[in-house]
């Protein structure tokens, strides 16, 4: 049914040279100049959906093992039996958990990212995996809040720190950093979940026009009954606006706020200035390493999307890596800098410690991932439009980030300023939750997967109508009208 | 198998049997909730009223509220001093419990039933001195015969009325709603 | 309908139900509810949630500091200093606060126990933070064991019973005592670990051989100047620890004086050599030497004829010998000489020794010089206390050994053990429990399930100090007689009974001399019988016109005590001409190191079942739940042993494998080790933690008799295994060790 | 209303606060006397040997001691009793999102509401001095040993953070005894745990508010206390004299 | 009314949709009467139709404001509704900094919110109810749904199959 088979067996259109400038070669290498007909993309889409190996579910059944185990069996386990079955201790009293929060909080960044600046700044090439983004921003704020409420001692007293009228007229503590990155948390996730929900309402329902059974109960209910009156069209096209500019400040106080909750304490190392945005960078550049991951693996496992997801998109993501790259060198240096410089005794043990403690692997190793790696591999084009390469390359930018909050965290607990209480961080039940979360993550992901069209048909569709290809004297090139 | 029951379940018989389990579900948290809120058994089924209306003070049996942190539940002996000399107790049947308990020297097995949350360090002296009548937060005794506990003893309750004795008076005011002056 | 509601879904329903009932009622005020039961005749103080006080004696060392115990509706929460006990003026070491958990702890003999030798008085189990394991249930009643007491009394010949008392000079051997006098068995016999290990039969042998006349000196260290501790651990365990500690406050701090000088000859730096303001790692053996040294360079000083004590010793020779700079000794000696009030103070390891009997001397010779006898910040004998004629020290090890002795040769037939936990105390090489073999009746009257309790015939439990009577004499660290009084805090918690009240009992029972040699109703009465002629002593803290009266105010007060000082000045006329020997002290074994066992400061010989006492940092090491070994870095750096690497020492009577501690502060050819841990018994907190070093110690004495548990060479090997010790400290905050390199 | 401005620390000018300890470095000989009391008086748990291995030890008051120079010139550092300091300006307390932590204006000390803990730590993070302990486990204290419990003072559990509270209790008990006799509380007539139980008097509690009180006085006497951090701002209430 | 009819017509393409509505003007009916369903958000000025009105900047507005006021609430009212205002460190009651945050996150989180809410109150969603619809439209077909006097049936049909209607039916209402 599907025509794009025959493409696929062509080799990935990555190389091209000046002398092969072809009108074919373009649309084979833009999607945006690949049109098909409607109704054959839905039914491509719907194909991605519907069509399911055995090897996805013993995935699907494993990790639902390990988020049974790892997640909530050793959650409950934790909550029954307190936190000592973790590692945290005098003076680490924050562990793997707050570099989860952290780290998934970042990792959410990257769909509000590509689907909020990206088109508030109209770079065509975000199109089709807008939503595989903005489901990352969605899933990845659920592990984060799973990490943050596991790390609480009384847990079942969480709502505490909620603002709700009490006969007691105590209220939360909004001096606190905690307070705000709760509220900031809840913002972020409550809106992008919003965010992603609203550009999916017309595919959901083209998805109610093409189904049955369950899932055809299913889609109704979602689609709210849309039909795509100019009315509803208007209010959709509002409201996306609104939030793509909106969410974008929501995203950077975010994370801001999350930098907050370290930079505003009282402690060598922490107390920096330059934390808000070093964290804001630091989000983006795991959470685009997430992305291409991502979009690697569902160009390669799931059917049809070869034909959405092309090497133009990881070129194009391979060089916001690189930039955000740089950025994050530059304010780590930023950072170090300052600290080297300026920096009490304390803060000067602590780089020390840092560098040379016990932990000096993971911060070299830091380095190594986060700056030396994406640099030597993606400032090659052909590198970075291949999947496999860039594939690497976010699962090492990722790792190494999550290096960056275990040496901001823990490490840096490590040290203070009373040398008596210095101890080392062992993990202990930390590791089953942490890749507990990374399981349910993937899970929710799959799952999605298989029931929310992951392209945005209507998006791609209104992209391929805006592009088409223009002569000038004896060169073809792309050409955009802006249809908004 | 499952398809049959749903089916079963849409028919009247089935949504009056649903109704019917909802129904006793309900009853049965509702009578839990019931449960837990009453007083519990007391080895004599003690009447305030009776004793408030011969004019017993409070502080002459629970004396402790005057001079320490605990009202305090009075010792037989106390109990004795008085039934000792009165007739009835030889004979009534709701007083055998205590006969029986100070003839045999098994003490009685009280239940206290005003009791403050944990985490709650309650002073009793403090409360008689500054002038508040027991029936403030115990209610009024000459109405009660078993004792039951007719305030749910918690923060609002105790820092309304902490608000409303400080008054206008400032250093009071900071005193009597220091999270210290309770929790520690 | 109705069939297809089957029974089995209503229960389901129903265990919803419940099930939602129970949470319900989980979160309800009902959940809370508890049973109160008053006393029938409860005293109006005890029931409006106001403390009561009483004042008693703390029974964790031999000292007998005077406690104030807060009760609270009939149990003990918390123990203060008797501010009114001369001795502790308010004031308590940890092992008084954390009495209150060998009260409540979790493992005491509930009740009288015939038993099988070497059973276990308790379950053990494999985790003792998590799972229960409870004591053995009493498996006869009080009446049949005051019976079996009775009957050993009768059955055995006097000659062949004997007693075996803890080291505090208490009511219970004082009617042992009396028992011994008029029914001719065996004289009581008092000894505890920290005797050993304070080396008391030597300081008193010493001051014998120098003064003319037997006591135990009393060094006020609070009126000196400048104090010269030859390892003295005064701060620690030592005879009197609290009253020692307020001593050095006054030497550190007084309104009327210049701060005064601290300087401690030790091998190690022991929490004592710690706040002293020179510390000198002196060459175990050397002590006698440069004591002597000393003396001879401040009579130099000083000019005129050296006296004859130091005239036979070379400054030099001494300073080579014990490692320290002549230099350093000579600005000793000028520190010495020039100090207003010096003050000599011999003690610890330094008289553990095959020559502490002249360490002793040496040091005591030093006073001498000093001429500070009797005089504020000097030495004194201690003050007798109230109904005491003369100075009894408990037994010294080598009486221990004749003792032990006794009983291998199957000479004594019954063994009564109050109060002393033998089977772990004294050195392995003694072999007690052997010894104990050749016993026929053992009775052991533990409040703990201890070593010696599992290896008895019988156990009759005593109550704990806070539950029971007494009285105790403060021998020393109290310028004041004192009697320290002990009252019941508490009632007791188990079915036990006063070993006073039993042995009372089954005199009577046994009839004869024993009933008229203990002719009381029971154990208040003879107390009140010994108290009671203290009535009309001049001084008398308090005194009252009639027996009860007087009584009421004892136990009121806790003890009464003179208010006029009741310490001697020792006779020196002799002491300085006397030949005094500063020969080295020999060493036995043949390893390469010297090996100092020292009592841990916060466990002592009996603290290691207070879980809290053993959550507390050592004050020097702040390892906490275990046993260690202190090497010097060097040493160790040298042999490659880390940090928690356990080794094996070898002496000549024993072996034993602990983990390393590199203690910057001892010398490189010692180690260390403290004493306090290594029970195999003793309840769950104590059971199977640490090793005991006392099994490395063999039978060597020094000439007063003491043991000689510092005179030993030991070697040493890696075992290649690591254990973990539990520090506070932070290794990489304290050391730099882990830090990353420098 | 709405501030702006960051606390004013004028320099020269000593913050008073209330309560406050005098402690003598030169007297505290290490015994561990007041961690004892502390414990007892305040039902600290103990933790078993792993766990206070691991940094979970329960102390409210340690006692710190480094080591200065080499064998054999070595020399252990006065050893440094370090509890709460209940800071005037604490750093723990802002950070609270539950308000667990507060300052109390009637005691000006540092409280720690139980109750209203939901163990985020991060108070325990951002207190320079590293004193606060949390209850990582629900430690067993197996019977009989809860006989043992202050009534005076709560048991905490599992999940809370705690730390020294200067005996609240018992200032609150002097305070009603006073009161009850209608007279102002006299320096001396009640004391912390640990100033109760040390042998060397090295700790010594009272008003610091008071110029007659002993604190005010030992603080005169040795002129030049040393209250740590102090240039962090915290306005700790501890003054300790190195001596020697 | 009575005696009008709904008619759905279905175009493949943009402008042939443009042109037929030029055509339904110039048949007499006004914009009121006629509305376009797609499957691709189509633009008024494409199809020459006038603005659409919308309520989703004005409810988001709306939100905002209130968002803001919770803040207040939050940031300037709580705090005093303890007896005494809790003292944390020696922070005002009412601090600087904190405040502004909260005031921009609540700010925030109110707009999203209402601006979210405003396309359901906007779209009437959900709406579950049946009505006039044509599948074909997802696939990318542009259908004009128009209101015509009974009669005169015929003569649209007529005209819009001549603009190049695939389909003109009556149109019926459907459950989605």
């Amino acid at each position: 049914m599907t025509g794009y088979n025959k493409k696929e067996e062509k080799a990935p259109a990555g190389v091209h040279h000046h002398e092969s400038h072809g009108e074919e070669h373009l649309r084979e290498q833009h999607l945006m100049l690949d049109p098909l007909p409607r109704g054959q993309m839905n039914e491509m889409v719907m194909e991605s959906m519907h069509e399911t190996s055995w090897k996805f579910w013993v995935v699907f059944a494993i990790l639902s093992v390990i988020v049974a185990y790892g997640l909530f069996f050793s959650w409950g386990k934790m909550i029954a039996e307190g936190l000592g079955i973790a590692g945290v201790n005098r003076p680490s009293y924050w562990g793997i958990f707050l570099v989860n929060t952290v780290f998934w909080i970042g990792i959410s960044h990257a769909g509000t990212f590509i689907s909020a600046i990206l088109r508030v700044f109209r770079a065509e090439f975000r199109r089709p995996f807008t939503r595989a983004a903005e489901l990352m921003t969605t899933f990845g704020l659920v592990q984060a809040g799973f990490s943050i409420f596991m790390h609480m001692g009384r847990v079942w007293l969480f709502y505490w720190l909620l603002p709700y009228p009490n006969e007691r007229m105590l209220w939360p503590n909004l001096h606190s950093p905690l307070s705000w990155d709760l509220i900031a948390i809840t913002t972020y996730l409550l809106s992008s979940t919003m965010y992603l929900f609203l550009p999916l309402i017309p595919d959901l329902a083209m998805a109610r026009d093409r189904s049955t059974g369950w899932r055809k109960t299913f889609y109704k209910v979602l689609a709210l009954g849309f039909r795509g009156t100019e009315g509803e069209w208007a209010h959709l096209r509002n409201a996306m606006n609104i939030f793509a500019w909106a969410i974008i400040p929501v995203m950077f106080s975010v994370h801001t706020i999350v930098s907050w909750d370290f930079a505003a304490a009282t402690r060598p190392g922490w107390n920096s200035s330059i934390f808000g945005p070093y964290f804001v960078i630091g989000a983006l550049h795991s959470g685009m390493g997430a992305v291409i991951m991502v979009l690697a693996v569902v160009r390669g496992t799931m059917k049809n999307m070869k034909y959405f997801i092309r090497p133009e998109h990881f070129d194009a993501i391979g060089k916001l890596m690189l930039l955000i790259s740089m950025g994050w060198a530059y304010f780590f240096f930023n950072d170090y800098m300052v600290q080297w410089y300026g920096g009490d005794k304390w803060t000067h043990q602590l780089l020390h410690f840092h560098e040379e403690g016990p932990m000096g692997w993971m911060w070299l190793s830091m380095l190594v991932f986060n700056i030396v790696i994406p640099w030597a591999v993606l400032w090659n084009r052909k590198w970075r439009s291949t999947p496999w390469i860039v594939f690497i390359v976010g699962l090492l930018i990722n790792v190494g980030m999550w290096f960056e909050r275990y040496i901001i965290i823990p490490v840096s607990l490590s040290i203070n300023r009373m040398p008596f209480t210095w101890r080392l961080y062992h993990p202990g039940i930390e590791i089953p939750l942490g890749i507990g979360t990374l399981a349910f993550f993937i899970l929710l992901y799959m799952a999605a997967s298989r029931l929310i069209p992951l392209v945005p048909v209507w998006e791609v569709q209104e992209g391929q109508m805006a592009h088409e290809l223009k002569k000038f004297g004896r060169e073809t090139v792309v050409s955009v009208s802006e249809l908004e | 198998m499952i398809k049959k029951l749903f089916d079963w379940l849409r028919q009247p018989l089935g949504l009056i049997a649903v109704g019917i389990a909802f129904l006793a579900l309900f009853s049965l948290a509702a009578y839990g909730i019931h449960y837990t809120q009453q007083a519990p058994a007391q080895p004599v089924q003690f009447p305030h009223k009776t004793h408030v209306a011969f004019g017993i003070q409070c502080l002459y049996c629970h004396p402790g509220a005057a001079r320490g942190p605990a009202a305090g539940i009075p010792a037989e002996s106390k109990c004795w001093g008085c039934h000792n000399q009165i007739a009835k107790t030889q004979t009534s049947a709701l007083l055998a419990p205590l006969k029986d308990s100070v003839l045999s020297g098994t003490p009685l097995q009280w239940v206290p039933v005003a009791q403050v949350p944990d985490f709650v360090q309650f002073n009793h002296r403090a409360h008689i001195a500054a002038g508040q009548n027991c029936e403030n937060c115990h209610g009024d005794m000459s109405k009660v015969t078993v004792a039951e506990n007719p305030q749910i003893f918690n923060m609002g309750f105790c820092l309304n009325c902490h608000k409303k004795v400080a008054g206008d008076d400032h250093v009071k005011l900071v005193k009597l709603t220091d999270c210290g002056t309770c929790h520690y | 309908m109705s069939d297809k509601f089957s029974r089995r879904d209503f229960l389901k329903l129903a265990g919803v139900g419940a099930a939602t009932t129970a949470v319900l009622t989980g979160c309800g005020p009902a959940s809370r509810y508890v049973k109160r039961e008053p006393y029938l005749q409860m005293p109006e103080y005890n029931y409006n949630g106001l403390s009561t006080f009483y004042a008693t004696t703390c029974r964790e060392c031999a000292a007998g500091c005077g406690l104030v115990v807060r009760t609270m509706q009939g149990r003990a929460l918390k123990t203060e200093g008797n501010a009114n006990n001369p001795l502790n003026l308010g004031k308590t070491c940890a092992r008084g606060q954390a009495t209150l958990h060998g009260l409540y702890n979790p493992n005491r003999v509930r009740g009288p126990i015939k038993h099988s030798r070497g059973d276990r008085l308790y379950e053990t189990a494999a985790d003792p933070f998590n799972d229960d394991f409870n004591d053995s249930e009493a498996n006869m009643n009080w009446d049949d064991a005051t019976q079996a007491v009775a009957d050993v009394l009768k059955k055995y010949q006097p000659g062949e019973i004997a007693f075996l008392l803890g080291m505090a000079p208490d009511h219970l051997f004082d009617l042992v005592a009396d028992l011994a006098s008029a029914t001719g068995i065996n004289a009581p016999v008092r000894f505890g670990a920290l005797s050993m290990f304070e080396s008391r039969a030597t300081l008193s042998q010493a001051a014998e051989n120098l003064f003319g006349e037997s006591g135990l000196p009393f060094f006020d260290v609070g009126g000196a100047q400048a104090v010269f501790s030859f390892g003295a651990n005064f701060l620690e365990t030592w005879l009197s620890p609290v009253s020692y500690t307020r001593g050095y406050a006054g030497l550190r701090q007084a309104l009327t004086k210049m701060r005064g000088t601290l300087v401690q000859f030790e091998s190690r730096m022991s929490s004592t050599a710690g706040k002293a303001d020179e510390w000198l790692p002196i060459r175990p053996g050397t002590e006698a030497m440069v004591a002597l040294a000393i003396g001879r360079l401040v009579s130099e000083k000083r000019g005129g004829t050296i006296p004859r004590a130091f005239a036979d010793v070379e400054p030099a020779d001494a300073a080579a010998a014990s490692g320290i700079a002549l230099e350093t000794l000579e600005h000793l000696a000028e520190t010495f000489a020039s100090s207003g009030a010096p003050l000599a103070i011999p003690g610890g390891a330094a008289l553990g020794q095959s020559n502490g009997l002249a360490v002793a001397e040496a040091v005591l010779a030093l006073n001498a010089l000093a001429d500070n006898f009797g005089k504020p910040g000097g030495v004194f004998f201690s003050a007798l206390a109230p109904n005491q004629a003369s100075y009894q020290r408990p037994a010294s090890a080598r009486e221990m050994q004749e003792f032990v002795q006794k009983m291998a040769d199957g000479k004594i037939k019954a063994l009564f053990v109050h109060g002393v936990n033998p089977a772990f105390e004294l050195p392995a090489s003694l072999d007690f429990k052997n010894a104990l073999k050749n016993v026929e009746q053992v009775i052991s009257f533990a409040t703990f399930p201890d070593e010696t309790a599992v290896e008895a015939d019988y156990v009759f439990p005593d109550h704990h100090g806070l539950e029971s009577w007494g009285y105790q004499r403060v021998t020393t660290g109290s310028a004041q007689p004192v009697l320290s009084g002990a009252q019941p805090v508490v009632s007791p918690y188990y079915d036990t009974r006063a070993t006073a009240d039993v042995l009372i009992t089954a005199a009577q029972l046994a009839g004869g001399n024993f009933a008229s040699a203990l002719p009381f109703k029971d154990e208040v009465e003879f107390i009140k019988s010994k108290v009671s002629n203290l009535m009309g002593e001049a001084d008398g803290y308090f005194s009252a016109p009639d027996a009860d009266t007087f009584m009421a105010y004892f136990q009121q007060y806790g003890g009464w005590w003179k208010t006029s000082d009741g310490r001697s000045t020792p006779n020196s006329a002799e002491a300085l001409n006397r030949d005094l020997s500063g020969a080295e002290s020999e060493f036995t074994g043949a390893g390469e190191f010297f090996f100092i066992p020292f009592v841990s400061p916060t466990l002592a010989e009996a603290g290691a079942n207070k879980p809290w006492l053993q959550e507390l940092p050592d004050p020097t090491t702040t390892v906490m739940w275990n046993t260690w070994v202190e090497m010097n870095p060097a040493t160790a750096l040298e042999l490659g042993i880390e940090d928690d690497d356990v080794i094996r020492i070898t002496s000549d009577a024993g072996v034993l494998e602990a983990p390393v501690y590199r203690y910057p502060a001892i010398r490189p050819d010692t180690i260390a080790m403290p004493f306090g841990q290594g029970h195999t018994a003793y309840g769950r907190y104590a059971e199977n933690r640490g090793v005991n070093p006392v099994d490395l110690i063999g039978q060597h004495f020094n000439e007063a008799g003491d043991l000689a548990f510092a005179g030993m060479k030991v070697k040493i090997e890696k075992t290649g295994r690591k254990q973990l010790l539990s520090r506070l400290e932070s290794i990489m905050g304290v050391y730099g060790v882990g830090l990353g390199q420098e | 209303m709405i501030d702006l401005k960051v606390t004013e620390i004028k320099m020269g000018e000593e913050h008073v606060g209330k309560w406050g300890m005098v402690i003598d470095q030169d007297m505290c000989t290490g015994c561990q006397a007041c961690v004892a009391a502390c414990a007892m008086e305040n039902n600290i748990t103990f933790v078993g040997e792993k766990d206070s291995g691991y940094g979970r030890s329960m102390h409210w008051i340690r006692i710190e001691r480094f080591w200065q120079g080499e064998y054999p010139e070595i020399k252990m550092t006065p050893n440094q009793p370090m509890m709460c300091q209940q800071c005037g300006s604490a750093t723990c307390e802002p950070v609270c999102p539950a308000f667990a932590t507060v300052h109390s204006q009637a005691e000006q000390l540092n409280l720690q509401v139980y109750n209203r803990c939901v163990g985020t730590r991060y108070c325990a993070n951002n207190c320079p001095y590293q004193v606060r302990s949390f209850n990582w486990r629900d430690y067993k204290r197996p019977e009989p040993l809860a006989n043992q419990f202050n009534p005076d003072v709560t048991v905490r559990r599992r999940g809370v953070m705690e730390k020294c509270t200067f005996c609240i209790q018992r200032i609150h008990k002097a305070e009603d005894k006073a009161k009850s006799e209608g007279r102002e509380v006299v320096d001396g007539e009640f004391t912390t745990a640990c100033a109760q139980a040390c042998p060397a008097t090295a700790i010594t509690f009272g008003r610091v508010d008071d110029p007659e009180s002993l604190v005010s006085q030992l603080a005169r006497r040795h002129g030049h206390g040393v209250k740590h951090l102090e240039e962090l701002g915290t306005l700790p209430n501890v003054t300790y004299f190195k001596g020697g | 009314m009575a005696d009008n009819i709904s008619l759905l017509a279905v175009f493949p393409d943009l402008t042939l949709a443009a042109d037929a509505i030029d055509q339904l003007r110039s048949l007499g009916l006004s914009d009121d009467h006629m509305n376009v369903i797609s499957g691709i958000p189509v633009t008024e000025a494409m199809l020459g139709r006038p603005n659409q009105w919308t309520n989703v900047p004005r409810i988001a507005g709306g939100g905002a404001a209130l968002g803001f006021l919770a803040a207040v609430l939050l940031t300037f009212v709580t705090p005093y509704m303890y007896p005494q205002p809790i003292q944390v460190g020696t922070q005002a009651t009412i601090p600087g900094p904190p405040t502004i945050v909260l005031l921009f996150e609540l700010t925030m989180l109110g707009m999203l919110l209402s601006t979210f809410l405003g396309v359901f109150l906007d779209s009437y969603f959900p709406n579950y109810r049946p009505m006039e619809y044509v599948k074909e439209v997802s696939d990318g077909k542009i259908a004009i749904f128009f209101t015509c006097p009974k009669e005169s049936k015929d003569k649209f049909t007529k005209a819009m199959t001549a603009l190049g209607a695939e389909k003109v039916e009556v149109a019926e209402v459907d459950h989605l």
